[in-house]
């Protein structure tokens, strides 16, 4: 850790020294349009700008320096004072300019006036938007339905979505939906019931030897991107002698799996069942790492709880159930192949399983991901070089606690629309995907109005459809899009956040090896239109409300509220930046745009998990607790009780083995005979949701292995398609049981026989000029399923049919 | 013998016409500039990198913006009309809408400081500027001293191979 | 003198194209469009081919980028009629556009087919347009363009240097390609300094460059991935599974 | 055989340039309306842009360059063909020289203007001549065609001045056409002095323009091979191209010869002999063209280069291969049956046999050009290429172009050279008395008959 930090400093100082000297020589270069004749004109000091800012365009947040001339933002470069991406940028980060400039951005505020969906809207001023949303809901709550107003928040601002909470919070709604649980649930939870961590967690793998990467697409769209990308060089090349081992078990050759030295196709979902098979061989030939085992992990051997009551441990279930040759048929995976895989993974450490869409991205996602996660466990790499280490925060200053009055409370006490940890939906936050059929049902209650701020569910969601017939049930649909999307075209009124680079905002982007980062978003030019960062119209829109409300947002703008937060980390005096008063470290937190700390430092005695147990936990006694919790809530209890639970859950393990690691077939819509092949959806480096889909530099380079651009294509393995008497470059429809969509038949090697592949970030109805009526969205295939126990969708496993259209 | 006298007509009127074209091309035209400067007032009293101060800093010459006028015409040193107009600008705190003579072609780099800093006197490129009372003729709105092209190109390189500057493409072309 | 050259570690590049999209912002290049670049008129100074060989489950795709080689000896400048490219002291192979005539002999005689030709005049939308790197000519239609290696950036530095009257240092320049690739997998430098990145690395054993056997000479130089250890004896295997708890201790 | 009387015969080849038949007039009609055509598809090409065309990345050169390559094949025609026969001092070329020597003209006039068409930039064609540079071998190929396009000129004008001479005297003064006949006739009144030198001149200038001609195609070759590119980067490209020109020259020729033998009645001047003889030589470039491919290809395979091979399986069974094998049938297997048989080897077959050669030809060039680019050595996609209308608009308006110039050419001009045909009469004829004159020694058969008679 220390070494790296040292580093990280020495480029840091070397990184200043050269953007002072980047600075002066622009003063002889550029040149002067006319019109700007103004005296003493110097590009130095007038023209060109070096303005520090955070990324938008996914989570990694990385932090970027803006070159500005004349007011207008020429080039994006990365910030290379910052730990996380060290001065570079992904492609996305690079065509940020084109989000920027997009022509077809939305302008103003406007409603809509003719009928939803329509196209037809007026511009109307900020002050009148917000006057009429503030007195809607101020009508809907003096009506004592301030609970069935929904506000459903996409990966736009975890600092604005402080605000929008605190906004919900009191104005009485518990109805925050945020939709990071359609594919990720399965992660975090599955961090929380092994490891005690609710959250992601960071993989040092700059010091790794070997990783399994379960469906990772870590090359691509996995957690920090550009960071990864800069480990695999670490991996490759970082360390003389040693050359990390590199695997990647996903259906598709990815383009991860080009930079992985191994790809090992296997069937959809099935990550679980491998992940055991190769405990097994590490367990069966004592490979593991047994000091580790013996001191840190809870459920390893059979064990007696303190009533006495023999429990089944992980090691037994394993040896019994998941030998190579029983899961070579499920996952298509030679036996042989099992247990190569599991010495090496065993015998190289620093080892390290990830997991991402691949492996999780289902309904048995959970156990997926617990059973990879327990391969970490095995090898013992925790809290230690080349190991899982836990992210850290920014020391921040918590605000205070909103101002509630009775309907505020009243309201926060009923049942969340979606149902998110309700009997149903035990373990869910926040199942956005759950909305639709609660809306259709009209169940727990109706929805008077529905607030979106970046959250596109009529593109993004599973069955996308079934969201487009709920939204036409609610009277108020607001959207905070900066793009016209499918949602924002069905919504009555259009409030248009500002662009990234437009904006203030704190970001805390996640880094491998745990440091702490606040990344300060500032606006590198003036709005380019008539558009207002959400952050500030909540403010705005609280103290329009008034009452407690506007109580609760003592800021006088939303940049105070974001100043007062950051206050803490200056009062902290730590990281990076310390100064002696508020002014100096404001002005240099501007300058530079980021500070961080480096993570704690290992706890003596080795890792320290925040389970029931304090260990890493093979029997997870969170999640029998947590069950137990919601049984005993909704009255009923007893150990038959959680049988019938458990099955209810459609959890087909019953007694200790559901508590347990193990392999569960995830959920299918279809037969198989009718359906042969399985879809899988996969996002490339070049797509990042509905903000990017509009940008033509990224169209251009779409999917680079397959040199598709500018339209979605479907990967059909040569042999499967010579089956279906398809050939490349036709159009095919490929059809599942909620829908169907054409696309370009793309013969490709590395698509499984069994398995079709679908690019996302295509198949836009509504959206920009060159995002309108391109290609075909996947979504449209996937019926909307998802695992009670956490509510994760299933994004690789649909059962679909392919014929020439 | 009457088609050859037609034939020759023709070419004659055509040259004719071509000609006169040519030479009354927009280019050449006085340019109507908001304020008639008159350089031939100024250049004794003042150093050309008075008022263009950017020659000495930067890339630009850059044209004074009325508050440097001002300087000077803050007192009554003339009663010309052109001299009122400049106070009216610096009243209202208008920006002057100079009409831009000198103009390079876009893929052209050039910077005044380095040539200003080698001692290179304005002259040689402008001209006999400072002596006239209106700039009209052989200044174009494109180029230097009315040359364009590779007339221009001539000029430059004949100079940076003399005084041993770089001569390569890239040095000068974008 | 400085001869500028780039090398690029295949083994560290992640194919995530950022050098791609790079250099379009930061070189005026315009986007081609949907019917466009179906036609192969897109334009990419710098761009990632993939290269693929082999069947399921066995297939391998490798990746990668490629900029204009600037050769030593370039067979472009050998036949162009006008001047217009040409091969400058510092061994970039220059484009002069005002000069160019546009009759593609260089792009046909480019045995990397990394010239590029502007079928109509660049297409952005107003919006777009201000965008653009007031350092970098946008090119009309008519003529051909490439990479190359960001020559107003070495030019910058050139500036800068000069200013603080000293030599360009190691690293100083970079290319917008090299600047933003997120693998670190780009260097870009002198060639001729024994002691510069990308003279050391282009003398590494790994180092080759593309179609060496035509003589063009290239100064890209290209780094190969490695491999990992597949073909370990067996004997070896029991050796490390003996070494393993020990290592585990070191750890 | 039946000879016309002198007077008779002239008028057949004068009547052309004094009278215009409406058959005249439609052909200048059709063809001058292909021309504009293809004017307007050049300007729509101006202002779109290249982009107006198929070209693309990375087939950077199409048909312009295939047209290019074609129409400078076919000059060799005439001048090369006349200006051997001439030095040969073959007496049956009299009567074809004049048409040959055209075509070379007007190929020549045609051909290079597809560099225009070609070019991104055509308003800085100049750049070429203010900032040549002579290492490369587009400055050649515009030296070579200029002083090929010259020399032409010269040798088409040479010996038409005794022709324009007796037009002149043909043509009543004060007709626009009697002025030009005084100006181009310089003063020609056929005196000893005039026709020795005209003489002279000729012969020198025959000797000259066959380097010049050989030259020509070499360079236009060496376009192409003096870059790197898999198949193009062949030492024999520029025989290659030479035999190929002669090749599609000579069809071109005889097709030109058939046209004018019928439209205006040319049949008591260019005999079915000529077509044989020129038939036969056709055949001899047809089995010289055959032996060129042959090995060129040859090479390319044996050297087993995956570039070269890459292009070379192009064509021979990949996309290509239709028009690959469609040149080798169409200019070699059925010209060379054709040809070789003499009952075969009349002057419809010879016509048929020259319209497939050239269309072979045509397809040779394209082949020559197109497939290559379609197979970089990088990884790219693979290259497809398809001419839009404008580039086949103007492909067509060249071929109309030169047929047009042509038929202008046989109203202002004999198309046949009437004192060459003359002055080879008279030759023929003094020799004859010179023949007759002599003492003849007595032949083995006049002695047998004498002894059996006597």
């Amino acid at each position: 850790m220390r070494v790296s930090r040292r580093r990280f400093l020495g480029l840091a100082g070397a990184a200043a020294g050269a953007a002072v000297g980047a600075t002066f020589p622009q003063a002889l270069l550029g040149d002067m349009p006319p019109a700007q004749a103004a005296e003493e004109f110097l590009p130095l000091v007038k023209g060109e700008r070096q303005v520090s800012s955070t990324c938008a365009l996914c989570d990694a947040r990385c932090s970027i320096v803006a070159r500005v001339v004349d007011g207008r933002v020429v080039k994006l470069e990365g910030n290379i004072l910052a730990p996380h991406n060290l001065g570079r940028l992904c492609p996305k980060g690079q065509a940020g300019l084109q989000v920027l400039y997009d022509p077809d951005r939305l302008r103003w505020p406007m409603r809509r006036v003719g009928p939803r969906g329509s196209g037809k809207w007026e511009r109307v001023s900020w002050p009148q938007a917000l006057t009429q949303v503030s007195e809607q809901l101020g009508e809907l709550r003096a009506r004592g339905l301030a609970h069935t107003v929904v506000f459903q928040v996409g990966n736009g601002s975890h600092f604005v979505e402080g605000l929008i909470g605190r906004f919900m919070t009191a104005y009485g709604s518990p109805n925050l939906v945020h939709q990071h649980h359609l594919g990720a649930a399965a992660t975090t939870l599955a961090n929380y019931f092994s490891q005690g961590v609710r959250d992601f967690v960071s993989y040092d793998l700059a010091h790794d030897n070997y990783v399994l990467s379960f469906g990772a697409s870590f090359m691509e769209a996995w957690r920090h991107t550009v960071e990864t990308q800069r480990l695999l060089g670490e991996m490759r090349r970082g360390r003389p002698g040693l050359r990390a081992k590199i695997v990647q078990i996903d259906p598709r050759y990815s383009v991860s799996a080009s930079k992985a030295d191994e790809w090992i196709p296997i069937h959809p979902g099935s990550d679980g069942a491998l992940a055991l098979a190769l405990a097994h061989v590490i367990i069966a030939e004592e490979l593991y790492d047994q000091d580790f085992v013996r001191a840190h992990t809870f459920g390893f051997e059979d064990w007696r709880d303190k009533g006495g009551l023999a429990h089944l441990g992980f090691k037994t279930l394993v040896l019994r159930d998941y030998a190579p040759a029983r899961v070579e048929r499920l996952t298509g995976i030679p036996a042989a192949t099992i247990t190569k895989l599991a010495r090496e993974f065993a015998t190289n450490p620093p080892a390290v399983a990830i997991s991402g869409r691949g492996g999780e991205s289902q309904t048995n996602g959970l156990y997926n991901r617990l059973a990879i996660h327990c391969l970490n466990a095995l090898v013992g790499s925790f809290d230690q070089p080349g190991g899982i280490l836990t992210e850290s925060m920014p020391p921040f200053t918590p605000w205070q606690p909103p101002v509630l009055d009775a309907t505020a409370r009243a309201g926060g006490e009923q049942p969340r629309l979606d149902g998110a940890g309700s009997l149903q939906l035990p373990f869910a936050t926040d199942t956005s995907q759950a909305l639709p059929e609660a809306i259709l049902r009209g169940e727990p209650y109706s929805p008077q109005a529905m607030f979106f701020y970046y959250s596109n569910p009529l593109f993004s969601r599973p069955q996308a459809q079934l969201h487009r017939e709920a939204l036409e049930k609610i009277p108020l649909t607001v959207s905070f899009s900066p793009f016209m999307d499918e949602t924002t075209a069905q919504s009555d009124l259009v409030l248009p956040d500002a662009l990234y680079l437009e904006r203030w905002d704190v970001e805390t982007p996640p880094c491998s090896d745990g440091c702490a980062i606040l990344g300060l978003r500032q606006p590198v030019v003036a709005p380019l239109y008539d558009v207002a960062s959400t952050g500030e119209v909540m403010v705005r829109l609280a103290h329009e409300m008034g009452g407690t409300i506007g109580e609760s947002f003592p800021w006088g703008s939303y940049l105070e509220a974001l100043q007062e937060s950051c206050a803490g980390v200056f009062l902290a005096k730590r990281g990076t930046l310390q100064f002696p008063t508020w002014e100096e470290f404001w002005r240099e937190l501007k300058a530079q745009g980021i500070w961080w700390d480096a993570p704690p430092l290992p706890p003596a005695g080795g890792p320290k998990f925040a389970t029931p147990s304090g260990k890493f936990e093979f029997y997870s006694q969170a999640l029998e607790m947590g069950l137990r919790e919601a049984l005993a809530r909704s009255g009923a209890a007893g150990s038959q009780g959680v049988e019938r639970y458990l099955e209810s859950l459609g959890v087909q393990a019953r007694g200790d083995e559901a508590f347990l690691p193990h392999y569960e077939p995830g959920l299918r819509a279809g037969e198989e005979r009718e359906y042969p092949l399985t879809l899988v959806t996969f996002k490339t480096m070049t797509g990042s949701g509905s903000r990017m889909a509009n940008v033509p530099f990224m169209l251009e380079i779409y999917g680079p292995h397959v040199r598709k651009k500018w339209q979605s294509w479907v990967e059909i393995n040569p042999e499967t398609a010579r089956r279906l008497g398809v050939r490349d470059g036709e159009q095919v429809w490929v059809e599942s049981l909620v829908g169907r969509i054409k696309a370009v038949a793309k013969l490709y090697e590395g698509a499984m026989p069994e398995v079709v592949n679908m690019p996302y970030g295509f198949g836009h109805r509504e959206g920009g000029r060159w995002s309108r009526g391109r290609g075909a969205n996947p979504n449209e295939l996937l019926p909307n399923i998802y695992s009670p126990l956490g509510g994760n969708s299933s994004w690789s496993g649909t059962r679909v049919k392919v014929y020439r259209a | 013998m009457k088609e050859t006298l037609v034939f020759m007509g023709g070419v004659v009127v055509l040259l004719a016409g071509g000609g006169l074209v040519l030479t009354t091309s927009p280019w050449q035209a006085q340019v109507e500039q908001p304020i008639a400067f008159n350089h031939a007032k100024h250049s004794p009293i003042l150093a050309c990198t008075s008022c263009h101060s950017g020659v000495e800093v930067g890339v630009a010459a850059t044209i004074p913006q009325a508050d440097k006028c001002m300087v000077c015409h803050q007192a009554p040193v003339s009663s010309s009309p052109e001299a009122a107009k400049v106070k009216v600008f610096a009243e209202q705190g208008r920006q002057i809408p100079w009409v831009r003579l000198f103009d390079l072609r876009d893929d052209l780099i050039f910077a005044h400081k380095p040539h200003i800093q080698k001692g290179l006197a304005c002259q040689t490129c402008h001209g006999d500027i400072g002596s006239m009372a209106r700039i009209t003729q052989g200044f174009g709105t494109e180029g230097v001293n009315g040359l364009r092209g590779r007339e221009l190109m001539a000029r430059c390189f004949s100079c940076h191979q003399a005084r041993g500057v770089s001569t390569d493409c890239v040095t000068c072309h974008k | 003198m400085t001869r500028w050259g780039m090398v690029i570690d295949l083994d560290k590049c992640a194919a995530c194209q950022a050098c791609v999209v790079a250099c379009r912002a930061e070189n005026n290049v315009a986007f081609a469009g949907e019917e466009e670049a179906a036609k192969g008129r897109a334009i990419f100074w710098m761009q990632l081919l993939p290269v693929a060989e082999g069947e399921y489950p066995r297939m391998k795709i490798s990746f990668i980028p490629v900029p204009c080689m600037h050769c030593d000896n370039p067979p472009c400048v050998k036949v162009c009629p006008v001047n217009a490219t040409y091969k400058n002291e510092e061994g970039l192979v220059g484009q002069i556009y005002t000069r160019c005539i546009g009759c593609r002999l260089c792009t046909v005689a480019c045995p990397y087919t990394v010239r590029f030709f502007n079928w109509y005049d660049p297409q952005w939308p107003t919006e777009m347009a201000s965008s653009l790197n007031p350092e970098v000519y946008v090119r009309p239609r008519g003529i051909v363009e490439k990479c190359s290696f960001c020559v107003q950036r070495i030019r910058r530095a050139k500036e800068t240097a000069k200013a603080e009257g000293r030599e360009i240092r190691d690293g100083e320049v970079q290319t917008a390609c090299a600047q933003t690739c997120p693998g670190h997998a780009i260097y870009f430098g002198d060639l001729d300094d024994p002691n510069s990145t990308v003279s050391r690395l282009a003398h590494s054993g790994r180092a080759f460059r593309l179609m060496e056997d035509l003589g063009t000479e290239p100064k890209v130089y290209y780094l190969a991935s490695g491999e990992w250890d597949v073909f370990k004896h067996p004997d070896e295997e029991a050796i490390s599974r003996r070494r393993l708890s020990e290592r585990r201790k070191q750890l | 055989m039946r000879r016309l009387p002198q007077e008779e015969a002239d008028s057949v080849l004068f009547r052309p340039l004094m009278r215009s038949s409406w058959r005249f007039y439609v052909a200048v009609l059709i063809l001058g309306s292909m021309v504009a055509w293809a004017g307007f598809a050049w300007l729509y090409q101006l202002t779109q842009g290249l982009g107006a065309t198929g070209l693309n990345r990375p087939v950077y050169w199409g048909i312009y360059i295939t047209n290019f390559i074609f129409f400078i094949g076919i000059s060799h025609a005439g001048t090369l063909i006349s200006a051997i026969l001439r030095v040969a001092h073959a007496g049956w070329r009299r009567p074809i020289t004049r048409s040959a020597e055209a075509i070379t003209v007007f190929a020549l006039m045609v051909g290079p203007i597809n560099i225009i068409f070609d070019l991104g930039r055509p308003d800085r064609l100049l750049n070429v001549f203010i900032f040549g540079r002579y290492q490369s071998p587009l400055l050649w190929d515009v030296l070579a065609i200029t002083t090929y396009f010259t020399g032409s000129i010269l040798y088409l004008y040479l010996p038409l001045i005794p022709d324009i001479a007796m037009a002149r005297d043909r043509v009543r003064p004060g007709h626009w056409k009697h002025l030009l006949f005084t100006l181009l006739a310089l003063g020609w009144r056929g005196t000893e002095l005039q026709k020795k030198r005209l003489h002279r001149a000729i012969g020198i200038m025959s000797v000259i323009i066959i380097p010049i001609a050989v030259s020509v195609h070499t360079v236009v070759s060496w376009v192409l091979a003096m870059t790197v590119q898999p198949m193009w980067h062949s030492a024999i490209f520029g025989p290659y191209f030479v035999v190929g020109a002669i090749f599609s020259g000579i069809a071109t020729l005889l097709i030109a010869m058939a046209v004018l033998r019928k439209m205006l009645h040319l049949e008591d001047y260019l005999k079915p002999d000529h077509f044989n003889k020129l038939g036969l030589l056709l055949l001899v470039m047809t089995l010289l063209w055959l032996y060129f491919t042959f090995s060129e290809y040859l090479t390319t395979f044996y050297g087993n280069a995956p570039d070269e091979l890459s292009v070379f399986y192009s064509k021979w069974h990949g996309e290509f291969a239709w028009l690959f094998w469609t040149m080798v049938v169409v200019t070699f297997i059925i010209p060379f049956f054709i040809l070789a048989i003499p009952r075969t080897r009349t002057i419809t077959g010879v016509v048929i046999a020259s319209i497939l050669i050239n269309i072979g030809m045509w397809i040779e060039r394209y082949t020559i050009v197109v497939p290559t680019l379609t197979r970089p050595r990088l990884p790219y996609d693979i290259g497809v290429y398809l001419p839009t209308w404008v580039e086949l608009s103007i492909t067509l308006g060249e071929f109309a172009g030169l047929a047009l110039l042509y038929v202008l050419f046989t109203r202002l001009f004999p198309i046949v050279s009437l004192w060459e045909i003359k002055e080879g009469e008279e030759e023929e004829r003094e020799k004859a008395q010179r023949v007759l004159a002599e003492p003849k020694p007595e032949g083995k058969l006049a002695a047998l008959r004498r002894i059996v008679s006597g």
